[in-house]
């Protein structure tokens, strides 16, 4: 994968933040919407990547989705 | 100074009576321009000191103020049979007004039906419109508080009252008259109306071929709107269909539409101007109203003749003596109507036939002149009192020319939208034409086609294409969409059954059978 | 079926809740108050004769043919505007009226012409057959007298002719034109026997005239009059099999009238319950395409693009096609694998290519085109209403009181339902249209909005924020309603949000571009002004915040109660005529069939039951991520069946790039498409003319497809996709349609009791029906809400990352026109594009003027993405600073300049807002001219025409 | 078209202003032009052809302009009675005066009658309808 689409899939991950910013629990949500929209091969190339440039709501959202995962997995 | 009246109305006018008024003032008189009395052989009539002189030109007003004018003169014009006949309810303040004057309008009974009406309210007016017998004096005689009471009764956010003053028929000219000599009876009686049945807006739907009437209707709305307020009214102005007379015509025409004939129902009463319950009534109907409230039902309704109760301004016109507006109970007859009253042809020869109701009224011969004015009578004779005009012909008349006019006035003017009057007019007229020639019908070049089986080859008779033209009334008289092509057949008819001999029948019709 | 014309009563249905019984002919009816005579005689089998009367078309009297006695009545009155009477008797055929309606008639013929035999109109004629029904035999007029004989034809339309000769001036067409469609295009022209009807100006022809060509005159015509050219080319049409069209989301039914193999025309049913007998010019006349001679019957395939395409039969492109599948996912694994369903194709084909794709592909990586246009539907309303579907049918509209129109442009792109909404607007509904355009809806002949919100583009969920805002301060929200429905402390959480200041419309005036009064008053407006109904489009959708959008006006209907009954709700309407059936049939790679997450392992254990396979429990890719992963090297073969997303996705570039990284492309269509420019495989895919199955319209109605004509392919495309699923060893027998729809039925709870049978004996069911709907639901919600209580769902305003600035002051919107279609694969091959040859760029009277551009000029339109020439259209519909264009033409390729960005829930792309400059310009771009280039070298065809002689 | 405009606007706000309007612009300009009904339809929010097939259904409006002066000569019934046909008959052609039927002026008991514009004229004798045609011309 080259960096570029890290680059878009951290974009994502951030347009999905600010637009979830004002929910009741935003990183559960995020992460939750991630985790449902998102093929696994997606998320582990995000959270593959340590400086992947997230904002700090997405960056809590995809450290839950990476909890959950290494929970399930 | 020397005060002259005299009338302002278009048909004065027509007759040269600004002139006459001017020559008045130019020898130092004054001069009120009034309403007109209705004798309309008189206009210009002028009037001093109660004394009338008719019919005025430049050259008699110097004779006239030197006294020396009586073969004009008529004597007190109040005391003169033509007017002393008459029962005046409509027509009361006719030459005695200056028609846009509030002033005069007071000070001669106006106004006080619509106090009346104010005083009693909706139930109790109504109450008295229809106790009085009102009926519609557009044609059809429909019961007024009849259609009120529906009108008050619809549920609605906006009702109207619309005035039909499309005055189109030939021979008709009451409704003119009360635009231009008495405005204010008419708004006083629309706005009876207005508050009769809850409505709040008001049309006066008036032809473009009165512009006398447009402008004295227009001024004098304006100068009496705060007198009916809160309702409010406006003149429109038609734009040449005849069909406009016709109500739902006239209430598209008014929307802005074609002048097209709305099917039936729903009712204007319940679903009318721009949807809304509305009152269409006639001027002359709308215009007897304040005379009905200020004087009571009774003494409207103690006048008459069977059902049709009070008084009819009957307008004589055409070949007579004495034409003009003749306002008198229902029940007197044609013969009197044409005769002593209109004083006969002005030609001096036999009447031949009298067109009663306008274009769609039938022609009768001086064998009906016993017929009485009254709506029954005259159906029962296949005919219509219509807007009570009368035109009177001489025995030049032919009477199957006044039979291709009817049909052809009717396709002039059909709307368009039914068949019978759209495709029937335009047949009759033609089919008149070879009547009128007297030939019969040879089979048409499409007919004698070989491949045209089933259509008559041979000639068809004079007496068959009669029967045609018979046929093509009657689809037209039950099928058409409303009175225009309805009634078309009336004139045609009475025409052919009246006088067959300008049809080239009996003798040519027997001949060909 | 034989083919007769459709039973017609007359006058229209009336509602009432009192019976009247009369007695017609001694025969004893009851009917609704306010029935006419007309309509109760032919309740009872009769027929009264008529011309004038159809029961489409409110009642006119003008024929007069259908005088009756009437006891007690004077006269002959008019049947059809004679409502009954209890105890009314009537007589319809007495001697009285033989006479009166030959009279009638024998005026009729005195201005026809005589040629029934060769007439176009011959046996299907009511002129012919009431001269029939009353015994006319002779003329006595003649045949001499003044006629409309030589009245020349006007043949400027290129579907339909009009012969003022066979005129009789019944006004059905110009009723119609009112009426129906609402555009009041034709009126009658003079009077009395002059009357004629008159296509606008007396300097109009029908092509000129502001006619959109819906057929709703034709239609009506009782003559041949108005009558479609195929018939007058063709003949009468012998049977006539009933379908639905596949054009828009509306799902009108037609009736489409045959003469052997031959479609004559296509006639809309007046018992189809989406257009109740109404129709466009597309799905009318539009259906040229299905014969067209570019469209494929062979199968091809080649090794590479850079090939001729090789001509082959079935089993050899199939097992070519399943050997490249088989080998791909051995070589890459199965995720290398995707396909994409079609929303032109029938559920049942959908179902079978998704199924194709999870079970035999062994992926969830299916995915469907209303990606690009409606998935944030599906996404929010499912997470404030939880059911990712339209709450109303098309009937609702029939109640409303508001109609609130965001982001859609229905008189263009859902004119049939367009048409039902304008009616009820001419009734005096209030509307309310929220878009940067102004469109026909805002002000065109009878219709006017009270208040047109021309918002910037981008800026929806500002506006609708607003809205709230205004709701919520000044106490407009239905407290009564929330509290029962919906959960009351999320709708506080929503309510101190949306009163925040910042959200008010005077602070967000800069923002929206929309002035703070017109929001205000048309929140009032909503809120307070009886039945408030929503439907909204693209315009609401394909945004960066299409999902916010989608939930910000749930919430504006949830907070005023519209939602539960007939007359209110929130009402997508759907582009492609099977995008809802699309996304119901589990094409999204998230869901299955019924909108069930991947990972619900109950779901799923259904499915592996019946499929007898495994299904991944993780959500596979979307169209863009599938596009992505071709870039990057890890994404191989795709099938895409009846899609050309070339040129219908975003940024072209991008697509192009990820098509060429394949190493198999399989493309199913009717024709070569830009798609195909980049495949290895085309299959050729059948017209919805040549197949069964079903469609799913907006409001979740399905309803029939019926096969017309044998597919002249050779195979319905579901048989395609089992075919290739046999290939790559699936056991696939399906041997109708029918048994995919009971397959679909036993694994969605949604469609339980659906199957053809009972579509066939009902027309059309509206899904959920199952156990607690047995009949279907009109209408969702009426009880409570699917999801339990109502979600309020923040909204908060953020604005897209495309941006205007120096290189791109300009912001670019797109959409579609009346005449043609989505990327115009049909409607540009057909007569259609008459009315629109080329895509245009709308651009405001200002900015033209300050580039020197005129109405007809060349423009460069360009964005970050790319660059596109068209020619310009100077128009005050758009306001200064945005500019408009459609994407039906692959000339133009306005998607060459789109952007990547897309709604943050679902990947929507963002095609309303992309930040532009127009420059005056010469000619197409070095990207048009290389793009031209490249695909007529891919699209040869070894050994026919096509293939270039160089 | 700023005119039209105008009385376009001086209507504004009345009921059904369809007809007010085309009174006053064929007043203004002698007949209502294609122009002037596309802007007319546009102002109104009518169709064009709602417009045209008013124009064309009223006798008094006309969509090309009549160079001639006017005298519309009343043919009803009672004008006939009066002897309207033959003065008609009667009446010779003049290429600068188009002579029209009108029915009915509602000056039945004077005819025959003829009017110029709003001026109406009445016991019409070959002599004084001729002298009216002549004035005209």
């Amino acid at each position: 994968m080259s960096g570029q689409t890290v680059e878009k899939l951290a974009y994502m991950a951030n347009q999905i933040a600010r637009n979830m910013t004002f929910d009741a629990t935003p990183a559960a949500s995020i992460a939750e919407h991630i985790t449902a929209f998102w093929t696994p091969v997606m998320i582990d190339m995000l959270l593959a990547q340590s400086n992947a440039g997230l904002d700090p709501l997405a960056a809590e959202a995809m450290a839950k989705v990476a909890a959950a995962r290494a929970h399930a997995g | 100074m020397t005060l002259v009246r005299i009338s302002d109305d278009a048909l004065a006018l027509a007759c040269g009576a600004d002139d006459v008024a001017a020559a008045f003032v130019a020898a130092g008189c004054t001069v009120e321009r009034v309403s007109s009395w209705g004798m309309h052989w008189l206009e210009p009539l002028v009037e001093i000191d109660g004394i009338g002189y008719g019919p005025v030109g430049v050259a008699d007003v110097g004779p006239i103020l030197n006294d020396d004018a009586q073969l004009l003169c008529i004597g007190r014009i109040e005391d003169y049979p033509f007017i002393a006949k008459q029962q005046r309810f409509t027509f009361a303040r006719a030459g005695k007004t200056r028609p846009l004057s509030l002033e005069d309008y007071a000070a001669n009974g106006g106004w006080q039906g619509l106090a009346k009406a104010r005083e009693l309210g909706s139930v109790a007016t109504i109450a008295q419109v229809t106790e009085s017998g009102l009926r519609g004096r557009g044609g059809a005689g429909f019961p007024a508080g009849i259609k009120w009471t529906t009108v008050a009764n619809a549920a609605a956010d906006q009702k109207y009252v619309v005035c039909n003053a499309d005055e189109g028929d030939s021979a008709t000219f009451a409704d003119r008259m009360v635009m231009e000599g008495d405005p204010f009876m008419l708004i006083e009686g629309m706005a009876i109306a207005a508050l009769a049945v809850g409505a709040s807006r008001g049309y006066v739907y008036i032809r473009s071929e009165y512009p006398h009437a447009i402008a004295k209707m227009e001024a004098a709305v304006r100068a009496s709107a705060h007198l009916v307020a809160p309702f409010v009214l406006e003149v429109r102005v038609g734009a040449g269909a005849y069909v406009c007379g016709e109500e739902t015509s006239l209430l598209n025409s008014i929307e802005g539409k074609r002048g097209e004939v709305r099917a039936k129902p729903p009712l204007p009463a319940l679903e009318g101007l721009f949807g809304k319950p509305t009152v269409v009534n006639n001027v002359l109907t709308l215009a007897a109203v304040p005379w009905i409230m200020a004087n009571g039902a009774a003494a409207y309704a103690s006048v008459g003749f069977g059902r049709s109760k009070g008084t009819m301004p009957i307008q004589i016109a055409g070949n007579v003596k004495y034409g003009g507006l003749f306002e008198v109970g229902f029940g007197v007859t044609l013969g009197e109507l044409v005769m002593t009253v209109g004083g006969g042809t002005a030609s001096g020869r036999p009447v031949r036939a009298v067109q009663v109701g306008g274009p769609l009224g039938a022609y009768h011969p001086p064998a009906d002149f016993h017929l009485p004015f009254d709506y029954e009578a005259f159906a029962a004779a296949d005919g219509l009192i219509g807007h009570a005009g009368l035109t009177v012909f001489d025995d030049t008349a032919d009477m199957s020319s006044q039979a291709r006019f009817a049909m052809n006035f009717c396709a002039v003017e059909s709307c368009g939208k039914c068949t019978p009057c759209r495709i029937g007019s335009t047949r009759g007229v033609e089919l008149i034409d070879r009547i009128r020639a007297r030939a019969g019908r040879a089979a048409d070049k499409v007919e004698t086609l070989p491949q045209m089986h089933n259509a008559l080859k041979a000639e068809r008779s004079l007496g068959d294409e009669i029967t045609l033209l018979e046929d093509l009334c009657e689809t037209m008289k039950f099928g058409s969409l409303c009175a225009l092509g309805g009634f078309t057949p009336y004139p045609v008819l009475s025409a052919l059954r009246h006088w067959p001999e300008d049809f080239g029948a009996p003798a040519d019709r027997e001949a060909a059978e | 079926m034989g083919y007769e014309r459709q039973a017609d009563f007359g006058t229209p249905e009336v509602r009432s809740d009192q019976e009247v019984t009369c007695f017609i002919d001694g025969r004893e009816v009851s009917v609704p108050a306010g029935t006419t005579v007309m309509r109760a005689a032919a309740l009872t089998g009769g027929s009264i004769p008529k011309l004038c009367a159809t029961d489409n078309l409110r009642q006119f009297g003008s024929c007069r043919l259908c005088l009756v006695e009437i006891d007690g009545m004077r006269g002959t009155p008019a049947s059809c505007t004679t409502p009954v009477a209890e105890g009314m008797k009537v007589h319809t055929q007495t001697p009285r009226l033989q006479k009166l309606r030959k009279g009638v008639m024998e005026l009729y013929i005195s201005d026809h012409p005589l040629d029934c035999l060769t007439c176009s109109a011959n046996n299907d004629c009511e002129l012919q057959d009431q001269a029939a029904a009353v015994g006319l035999r002779d003329v006595r007029f003649g045949y001499e007298g003044e006629n409309h004989l030589g009245a020349p034809t006007d043949t400027s339309n290129p579907y339909f002719d009009f012969d003022p000769s066979k005129c009789i001036v019944c006004s059905r067409c110009v009723r119609a034109c009112d009426e129906v469609q609402g555009t009041f295009a034709l009126t009658i022209e003079g009077r009395g026997f002059g009357s004629k009807v008159s296509a606008g100006l007396a300097s109009d022809d029908y092509f000129s005239s502001e006619c959109v060509s819906c057929g709703a005159c034709v239609q009506a015509c009782p003559t041949a009059t108005l009558q479609e050219k195929a018939v007058k080319e063709i003949g009468k049409p012998e049977r006539a099999v009933v379908t639905t069209c596949a054009y828009c989301g509306v799902g009108c039914t037609f009736r489409a009238e045959m003469r052997g193999e031959q479609l004559v025309r296509m006639v809309p049913w007046k018992d189809g319950k989406a257009n109740r007998g109404h129709s466009c010019v597309k799905g009318r006349f539009a259906w040229g395409y299905a014969q067209h001679q570019e469209r494929i019957l062979s199968p091809m395939i080649r090794e590479s693009i850079d090939q001729p395409w090789r001509e082959v039969n079935w089993e050899e492109a199939l097992t070519y096609t399943a050997n490249e599948i088989n080998r791909i996912r051995d070589q890459y694994g199965r995720n290398a694998l995707g396909g994409i369903t079609s929303s032109r194709c029938t559920n049942e084909e959908t179902f079978l290519v998704q199924k194709l794709i999870r079970a035999g592909f062994g992926t969830n990586n299916v995915d469907t085109c209303a990606r690009v246009c409606h998935s944030p539907t599906g996404y929010g309303l499912k997470t404030t209403f939880g059911t990712s579907a339209g709450t109303q049918d098309f009937d609702s509209v029939e109640d409303s009181d508001v109609v609130l129109v965001i982001g859609a442009n229905p008189t263009d792109g859902h004119p049939v339902f367009a048409s039902r909404m304008k009616r009820r607007l001419r009734q005096g509904a209030k509307l309310i249209v929220i878009d940067p355009r102004r469109t026909d809806l805002v002000r065109s002949p009878h219709i006017a909005a009270d208040y047109h919100l021309p918002l910037r583009p981008g800026t929806n969920v500002a506006v609708l924020t607003a809205l709230a805002h205004v709701i919520v301060t000044e106490g407009l929200a239905d407290e009564a309603f929330i509290r029962e429905r919906c959960d009351w402390d999320e709708y506080q959480h929503w309510a101190e949000f949306v009163s925040a200041e910042r959200n008010s419309p005077e602070f967000l005036a800069p923002v929206t571009g929309v002035e703070a009064d017109a929001i205000r008053g048309a929140a009032r407006l909503y809120a307070s002004g009886g039945n408030g109904a929503i439907y909204y489009g693209l315009g609401v959708t394909e945004h960066s915040q299409g999902s916010s959008t989608v939930m910000a006006i749930a919430n504006l209907a949830m907070a005023t109660g519209n939602i539960g009954r007939r007359g209110v709700g929130v009402n997508p309407l759907r582009g492609q005529n099977n995008v809802q059936g699309a996304c119901d049939m589990g094409s999204f790679p998230h869901e299955l069939s019924g909108y069930r997450h991947v990972s619900d392992a109950a779901t799923r254990a259904l499915f592996e039951a019946e499929w007898g396979v495994a299904i991944d429990p993780e959500p596979g890719l979307r169209i863009p991520n599938m596009l992505d992963a071709a870039t990057d090297g890890t994404f191989k073969a795709i099938y895409i069946q009846g899609e050309d997303i070339l040129q219908s996705d975003p940024d072209t570039k991008h697509v192009a790039a990820g098509l060429a990284a394949m190493e198999c492309v399989i493309v199913h269509d009717l024709f070569l498409n830009e798609t195909a420019n980049y495949a290895h495989v085309f299959l050729p895919g059948s017209t919805f003319l040549e197949k069964n199955g079903t469609f799913t319209n907006a409001e979740r109605r399905i309803q029939p497809v019926r096969k017309v004509m044998e597919p002249i392919n050779g195979y319905e495309d579901w048989q395609v996709t089992q075919e290739l699923a046999r290939a790559i060893g699936l056991d696939w027998n399906y041997t109708h349609p029918s048994e995919i729809m009971d397959e679909i039925a036993r694994l969605t709870p949604t469609f339980t009791g659906v199957n053809y049978k009972r579509l066939d004996a009902e027309g059309s069911l509206q899904w959920p029906v199952n156990d607690k709907a047995p009949d279907g639901s009109p209408i969702m919600h009426v009880d409570g809400f699917v999801r339990g209580r109502g979600k309020f769902v923040v909204t908060d305003y953020v604005p897209t990352d495309e941006r205007t600035g120096p290189r791109f002051p300009l912001l670019l919107t797109t959409g579609r026109i009346l005449s043609q279609y989505n990327v115009g694969a049909q409607t540009r091959r057909t007569a259609n594009s008459v009315w629109h040859e080329e895509d245009l760029l709308e651009i405001h009277p200002t900015d033209a003027e300050n580039r020197g551009v005129k109405s007809g000029d060349w423009v460069r339109l360009a964005s970050r993405s790319g660059e596109t020439t068209l020619r310009a259209h100077v128009t005050d519909r758009v306001a200064p600073g945005v500019v408009y264009t459609t994407f039906h033409h692959p000339a133009t390729q306005a998607n060459v300049v789109t952007t990547d960005y897309s709604d943050w829930a679902t990947n929507c792309p963002e095609y309303k807002v992309t930040a532009v400059q127009i420059t005056p310009s010469n000619g197409p771009s070095d990207w048009q001219e290389d793009y031209e280039a490249q695909a007529t070298l891919s699209r040869r065809i070894e050994g026919t025409a096509m293939e270039p002689a160089e | 078209m700023d005119s039209i405009q105008q009385i376009i606007a001086a209507h504004a706000g009345r009921e059904g202003p369809l007809l007010p309007i085309l009174h006053d612009v064929q007043a203004e300009f002698g007949h209502v032009s294609e122009d002037a009904i596309r802007t007319i339809a546009a102002a109104l929010n009518l169709s064009r052809a709602d417009v045209h097939g008013v124009v064309s259904f009223y006798h008094d409006f006309h969509e090309a302009p009549e160079a001639r002066a006017v005298l519309k000569l009343c043919r009803a019934e009672a004008c006939q009675a009066r002897g309207v046909e033959a003065l008609a008959a009667g009446l010779a052609d003049n290429p600068r005066v188009k002579v029209e039927a009108i029915y009915c002026l509602g000056l039945c008991s004077v005819g025959p009658n003829a009017m110029v514009g709003d001026k109406v004229h009445a016991r019409l004798d070959a002599a004084k309808l001729g002298a009216l045609v002549e004035a005209l011309a």
